[in-house]
């Protein structure tokens, strides 16, 4: 049977050899073969689109053999309702990515070849079902990022490269002592994911640490959910997201705002619920309120933001914060708002990155208020007409406006938690973000875009074709999701169904 | 029949494409597919009125699943199933509210085609004008609370992008985000209501929650603490208060008049604002189950009322002295509802919708031919626009409530239905106190307006020079709205009950008793109730029309006949005046200590604590102990383990090699002797051995 | 005949004493003489005549020779201080009695090891004539020393002529 | 005298010999100062050697060995002596005396 997860993959692997065996003087055939290398896994993204079964909430695509026998770990790749939607989000924007950074202009070949590498790390991540393999992929998809906001960043990148790079490391090394606990602590050793999950096997056992006993499935939890939480990023763990996003070049913060902040929720989805269900329910109080304090904390703070990209950045910290209220609920609607949310903040987040690097490419810099006080951009929309009507699309869709994308998952999520009696006094504290949102992006709007024009900038050419073609999809992506989105919830449905079976 | 109905939001929408993709290319910039999209709509919207007035009744649904997340089949557990079903409800309310706003609409996007004649961004208006009228008709088809919302928030948008039409002025697009914002907060409570309803009843289709608070269901339940009811209630309302303009969130609407005048007009008197109201009347079975809503909603609506009617007193600009007429008359209907007179604050609904609207469009032609908005440089313009005076003029009578006039009508069953709530609950005085009063002032600053553009000689020479009539694209509408001003259009001749019973008009009030019987709202009052409400009804009329006249009167002698100097009274007024004329210092709380001093402040303290503390010492500081701890292994390192250990162990074997190296010195023979010592002990020790 | 044999032993040690402590080193070269001849005689009553002929050929004719020649080349004839100034001799005294005494302690034990001969076999031993047995030794299984030995001699020569030869 | 006679004529006599020899040799290498005088305590010993292996091959293996090996001794003591020489006047045309302390440029 064709392995398609595989192949979609290593796909940009190949890619990136192929990319860095073009000769250096020809940055355009780079360019064409890593457009190439990423357009295969797009159209075999679509192909899984169809073929996916909605009614079953069994893993799909699944390939399954011996890797390293004495220590029972599988290279098991599979996907279910959960994985499918990243797993699309993460093929497109890869696709849009590489074109929309067709301005990069020096050491072209190690941008691509990073950025396949970095392709196939995320692919990975979501495709994978053993958690050795999950590691493994997780720690390859954080290398190229380094280098990509290490080099081609902004002015401080190196330092916001390596505190990237720590903080997310610092997860990891939690991870792995979880991974090797659960190995040691299963009855058939094992990696698996879905044999993990099976009889609850941490439930009743202790561990002595400290010298006391310690709950083993509680600990679990803890040390997954920080490794995860950071990744989100959940409140106290998030100050590595303004510095990587301001100082990454567009494309990667598209990539990292897109999905990477997605792979944190899709962790605690995968293991924290099915394989320690008694802890995540110990943990739920906690958790809404950790996503109450993210939304609030991220929308105070992109109040006060004067650079573009970290506005944007604060607001992913807000948005993300929904997605957990959503996971914390255990309602139908609570998760499955969750998920979509995770897919529409990707393409509406990702519509922002590219349109702030749209005018950062023109000019240079970001600033709505330049740190001195004086005006950065100002009324630019009578220059640039094209640009600010996208803008406004991307604007209203992460800002909730019913009719895009943004409403339905904030919607769901709300309703989902709300329909929850416990969390009834933290939603309407929580609701307080919805309005903080439309207040920052509003204001960000007003500033940059309405108003008198801010005679520097009156020679801003508007937006190319090329930059139109990477927004064009995921405007008609916000719109049709925001009219219709049943072609994405459904995807997830049955999964969730099974998931939440073990919470009621 | 619903099918159908669903065209009537659809054309404004495909109008709204059409035109924000290909407007500017389109000849007149594409303004004949937005004025022909709402004309269709209000062409299919006639049929279904005509069917309510001919059989009274008018009933159809259409429903669709919109969302299906699968779950378990049990209601009410964590997991269960989630249907999202949305659809369309015609009942007689959504007829009426159909009519009445295509038709309004359609006047003021042919108002807007002279009015707006040469703007730089006509297309983008149109559009913005035709979105905002398939959201306005989507909210009033919409058979549920959750499409409600988003036709809401939809409309919410549209305001914004009109208000902030002419985005180069700074006041304009503040204006634009002011009324976003406020309009925001009174939305996010709405949703929680909104979700309230899903954690109550699962669904939000009015029917089923008709059925369920006839039921009795949910009486027990408790939402965060409140009974869940209440909770409900209480948001929904607070989502008209947002909308609706009510205290204490009205501070939007004003600001909004930066709006161009057919925006105002169709935005900011007919429609959206209609729409606050509109939710109250279609939640009214569940805010009169839950007891503690409607008097809240009473009061806030009449204390509404006067505020606003006390400021248009003091204003000069003639679009802020409407918007606060506006909000005053929007007080009325929210007092209405709360008196549980909710048939009449539905009429005042229409009737208002009709001659605001009216009244608008008039100050929008007479600022177009004068070119200034402020009343004191108007003056005498009776004799130069003929047309706009007579409109105006009609539209005043009726919203001063002067007999045979629709304003009249609708107004005096409101004033009715308060006397006689606050007979039969034995309290409450103020909020007819204040409605009366209300009544009364309004009167007076309205027909201060009047006296002041038309009346009197020219104030300003050079602006009354260029005054001149409108063209018939936008005095036609006038004349049309001016029409529906009359009493006969709703209630008969006079609009006087007793005198009517010659020429009776009863197609609302049958359609009004349908409305209510479908919502489950026993009509059948006890007997003494009804008593008390035929005499409330009386004295009403006599109060109504004793406070009309007066105002009227103190009006004419003071602007008519300057009998009484204006200034002399303002001098008196002094604090009152000041404290009328800065809008009860709403806009500086709001602005100042909320947004500026409150938020802003609180933002960038959060921001400043999650730079330097979350950011530095809790992450950077780990670096700063890792340095430490660096060092000081570093500096361990190099003076212990290196000097001591290291080096110690070359020099002793230095020392060592140097005292051997005292053997070597050269002489033969002492190593022979040494060789020999060697030979000896061995030669000994194997003696020993061999024995 | 074993009088002879004690004269022999007498001979040498008186001798070997005088080398040993005698101040002049020409009268201990000519005392190494004598003993070289006592050697010679034990040899012969140990029944290895070809040895004795070899002992007088080489020691007696030539080595001391060698070693006359190189005193008087080494100390001027007219002012022949020919006293050796002899530092300390107690310690190297003791330790060359001890190193004798022990030596000969260890030989002794180790002969008891050995079974002895037979007197008649010793007799017959003594009598018969070595030199055709050493012939046929020295070119039979011991071909390889013999062979070293001439290339040793060879080189010895040469060195010695090199190294002697004047500047 | 008689016992004296029987004993020279033994084994041990001959041992005895060869160890007074053996012992004198070594005293003689010691003190001398004078580098012939090593030499001449060189060719005691190598005698002393000698006299042990005939003595051994007489008294107690009946075998000629003894006697090849003392052969040898004889002719490697001859190329020694030879080549000892000629590093003595080397080192007496360098140094203009042969006194063995002289000979120290090698120490520590």
């Amino acid at each position: 049977m064709f392995p398609i997860l595989s192949v979609m993959t290593y796909i940009p692997l190949l890619g990136m050899i192929a990319v860095l065996a073009t000769p250096r003087n020809n940055p355009n055939l780079a360019r064409w073969i890593s457009v190439v290398a990423t357009a295969i896994p797009l159209a075999l993204g679509v192909y899984v689109y169809m073929h996916f079964d909605r009614t079953t909430a069994s893993m799909q695509f699944v390939e399954q053999f011996d890797w390293i026998k004495p220590f029972n770990i599988q290279y098991y790749m599979g996907i279910d309702g959960l994985s499918v939607p990243m797993v699309l989000l993460t093929v497109l924007l890869s696709f849009l990515c590489v074109i929309a950074s067709w301005g990069i202009e020096d050491g072209v070949k190690g941008y691509y070849a990073m950025f396949l590498f970095l392709e196939t790390g995320m692919m990975g991540v979501f495709c994978a079902l053993d958690f050795f393999l999950f590691f493994l992929f997780w720690e390859i998809m954080l290398l190229p990022m380094y280098f990509l906001i290490g080099i081609w960043g902004g002015k401080e990148k190196v330092y916001a490269a390596i505190k990237f790079f720590l903080y997310t490391l610092f997860g990891s090394v939690l991870m792995l002592l979880v991974m090797v606990g659960m190995y040691y602590y299963s009855e058939p050793h094992t990696f698996n994911l879905l044999q993990l999950a099976q009889g609850h096997q941490f439930v009743g056992k202790t561990v002595a640490l400290f010298g006391h006993q310690l709950p083993l499935d509680k600990l679990f939890w803890i040390g997954l959910f920080i490794g995860f939480a950071i990744k989100v990023p959940v409140w106290p763990f998030h100050t590595w997201l303004p510095w990587a996003h301001v100082e990454a070049p567009t494309a990667v913060s598209v990539i990292l705002a897109g999905v990477l902040l997605k792979m944190g929720t899709y962790g605690i989805l995968r293991m924290n619920y099915p394989i320690l269900p008694e802890a995540t329910l110990w943990a739920s109080n906690f958790m809404m309120i950790l996503g109450v304090i993210n939304i609030l904390y991220g929308a105070f703070c992109a109040m006060a933001q004067k650079d573009l990209k970290k506005l944007v950045a604060y607001s992913s910290v807000s948005h993300m914060g929904y997605v957990i209220v959503g996971m914390a609920s255990f309602t139908t609607a609570g998760v499955n708002g969750a998920v979509l949310q995770m897919f529409n903040h990707g393409t509406s987040t990702a519509m922002l990155f590219l349109l702030v690097g749209v005018v950062y490419d023109r000019v240079h810099h970001r600033w709505i208020v330049k740190p001195d006080g004086s005006k950065g951009f100002g009324g630019i929309a009578s220059v640039v007409p094209v640009y600010t009507g996208i803008m406004a699309i991307g604007l209203f869709a992460s800002l909730g406006l019913p009719g895009l994308s943004g409403f339905i998952s904030e919607a769901l999520v709300f309703l989902g938690a709300f329909s929850n009696p416990k969390f009834q006094t933290y939603v309407v504290i929580g609701s307080l973000g919805i309005l903080l949102g439309a207040a920052y992006l509003l204001w960000m709007f007003m500033r940059v875009f309405l108003g008198p024009l801010n005679e520097e900038h009156k020679d801003l050419e508007d937006i190319n074709w090329r930059e139109i073609f990477t927004l064009a999809p995921l405007c008609v992506l916000v719109i049709v999701l925001g009219v219709y989105p049943m072609p994405v919830l459904n995807l997830m449905g049955t999964t969730i169904e099974k998931l939440l079976t073990l919470f009621s | 029949m619903a099918q159908q109905a669903l065209l009537i939001a659809l054309f404004p929408l495909v109008a709204f494409v059409i035109q924000a993709l290909f407007g500017k290319k389109l000849p007149r910039h594409g303004d004949f597919v937005s004025v022909l999209a709402i004309f269709g709509s209000f062409v299919v919207a006639t049929p279904i009125f005509m069917k309510l007035l001919t059989d009274g009744h008018v009933f159809d649904t259409f429903q669709v699943t919109w969302m299906a997340l699968p779950g378990v089949e049990a209601a009410g557990k964590l997991n269960s199933a989630v249907n999202v079903v949305v659809g369309v409800l015609i009942n007689n309310l959504t007829a009426i509210m159909l009519f009445m706003v295509t038709l309004c609409a359609s006047l003021i996007h042919l108002f807007s085609t002279g009015y707006m004649h040469g703007e730089e961004r006509y297309h983008l208006f149109f559009a913005y004008i035709s979105l905002f009228s398939a959201g306005m008709l989507g909210l009033v088809l919409s058979d549920n609370l959750l499409t409600f919302f988003m036709c809401w928030e939809l409309m919410g948008l549209c305001s914004y992008l009109l208000i902030g039409f002419y985005y180069k002025k700074p006041s304009a697009i503040n204006a634009s985000i002011k009324a976003f914002m406020t309009t925001r907060v009174g939305d996010t409570m709405f949703f929680l209501g909104i979700a309230g309803l899903y954690y109550v009843y699962g669904t939000s289709n009015f029917m089923a929650i008709y059925k369920a608070i006839e039921s009795g269901v949910a009486s027990n339940i408790t939402i965060a603490g409140f009974p869940a009811l209440a909770f409900i209630g209480f948001m929904v309302m607070m989502g008209t208060v947002g909308k609706s303009a009510q205290f204490p969130l009205h501070v939007w609407l004003p600001d909004a008049m930066e709006g161009p005048t057919p925006v105002s007009a169709l935005i900011h008197a007919a429609t959206m604002v209609a729409a606050g109201v509109f939710l109250l009347i279609r939640m009214f079975p569940l805010l009169e189950a839950s007891h503690v809503v409607l008097p809240v909603v009473a009061y806030v609506g009449a204390i509404t009322a006067f505020l606003a009617a006390c400021i248009a007193i003091v204003q000069v600009d003639i679009k802020k002295v409407l918007a606060y007429s506006t909000i005053s008359q929007l007080g009325y209907m929210v007092m209405g509802v709360g008196v549980g007179a909710f048939a009449p604050g539905f009429m005042h609904l229409v009737t208002h919708a009709c001659f605001k609207a009216c009244l608008f469009l008039c100050s929008g032609s007479v600022i177009h031919s004068v070119h200034t908005q402020d009343m004191r440089e108007m003056g005498g313009l009776k004799s130069k626009m003929p047309i706009t005076f007579a409109t105006m003029f009609i539209a005043t009578l009726a919203i001063s409530g002067v007999p045979g006039f629709s304003g009249f009508v609708s107004k005096d069953r409101i004033l009715g239905g308060a006397l006689a709530y606050s007979m039969e609950h034995h309290g409450h005085y103020l909020i007819p106190l204040l409605g009366f009063a209300t009544a009364g002032i309004t009167a007076f600053y309205m027909f201060r307006m009047i006296y002041m553009t038309f009346f009197g000689h020219a104030r300003d020479e050079h602006k009354h020079h260029h005054a001149h009539e409108q063209p018939l694209t936008m005095t036609i509408p006038l004349m049309i709205l001016a029409a529906l001003s009359f009493a006969i259009v709703f209630a008969g001749p006079t609009g006087i009950e007793s005198v009517d019973h010659i020429m009776p008009v009863k197609w609302f009030d049958h359609a009004l008793e349908g409305a209510q019987k479908e919502m489950g709202i026993a009509e059948h009052l006890s007997p003494e109730s009804e008593a008390i409400h035929h005499h409330a009804h009386g004295l009403a009329l006599m109060l109504s029309l004793a406070v009309a006249g007066l105002g009227i009167f103190i009006s004419s002698i003071t602007y008519l006949k300057h009998l009484i100097n204006a200034e002399s009274i303002k001098r008196m007024t002094g604090p009152l005046y000041t404290l009328l004329w800065n809008k009860y210092y709403f806009d500086e709380l709001y602005l100042g200590v909320l947004i500026q001093k409150g938020l802003l402040n609180f933002n960038r303290m959060l921001a400043m604590f999650d730079d330097k503390v979350v950011d530095r010492i809790f992450v950077d500081g780990w670096r700063d102990i890792t340095m430490v701890v660096k060092s000081v292994i570093g500096r361990f390192d190099d003076v212990v383990v290196d000097r001591v250990m290291v080096d110690g162990t070359a020099d002793v074997t230095a020392g060592g090699g140097w005292v051997l190296r005292q053997f070597q010195t050269g002489k033969v023979q002492q190593y022979l002797v040494l060789t020999m010592i060697v030979i000896i002990v061995a030669l000994f020790y194997a003696n020993l051995g061999l024995k | 005949m074993n009088k002879v044999l004690l004269l022999a032993e007498i001979l040498t040690v008186a001798s070997a004493l005088i080398v040993g402590f005698h101040p002049n080193i020409l009268y201990a070269s000519v005392f190494l003489l004598f003993t070289f001849c006592g050697v010679a005689v034990m040899f012969l009553f140990a029944g290895a005549d070809f040895l004795a002929g070899a002992q007088v050929i080489i020691y007696v004719g030539g080595v001391t020779i060698l070693i006359l020649f190189a005193i008087m080349l080494t100390q001027w004839l007219y002012k022949i201080k020919l006293a050796d100034i002899r530092n300390k001799m107690v310690v190297p005294a003791l330790l060359s009695a001890a190193v004798g005494v022990f030596l000969y302690r260890a030989l002794h034990q180790m002969v008891a090891a050995l079974p002895p001969q037979t007197p008649e076999a010793l007799e017959k031993f003594t009598a018969t004539p070595k030199t055709a047995a050493i012939g046929q030794a020295l070119l039979g299984g011991y071909l390889f020393p013999f062979e070293a030995i001439t290339i040793l001699l060879l080189g010895a020569m040469v060195g010695a002529v090199w190294l002697a030869r004047p500047e | 005298m008689n016992h004296l006679m029987q004993f020279s004529s033994s084994l041990q006599g001959y041992l005895a010999v060869g160890a007074i020899l053996f012992s004198l040799g070594v005293f003689c290498v010691l003190t001398r100062k004078n580098a012939i005088g090593i030499l001449l305590g060189i060719e005691l010993i190598l005698n002393a050697a000698g006299i042990n292996f005939v003595a051994f091959s007489k008294f107690r293996t009946g075998l000629i060995d003894g006697q090849i090996v003392a052969l040898f001794i004889m002719l490697i003591a001859a190329a020694e002596a030879a080549v000892a020489l000629a590093v003595i006047l080397r080192f007496y045309r360098l140094k203009q005396t042969i006194d063995a302390d002289e000979a120290s440029i090698m120490r520590n």
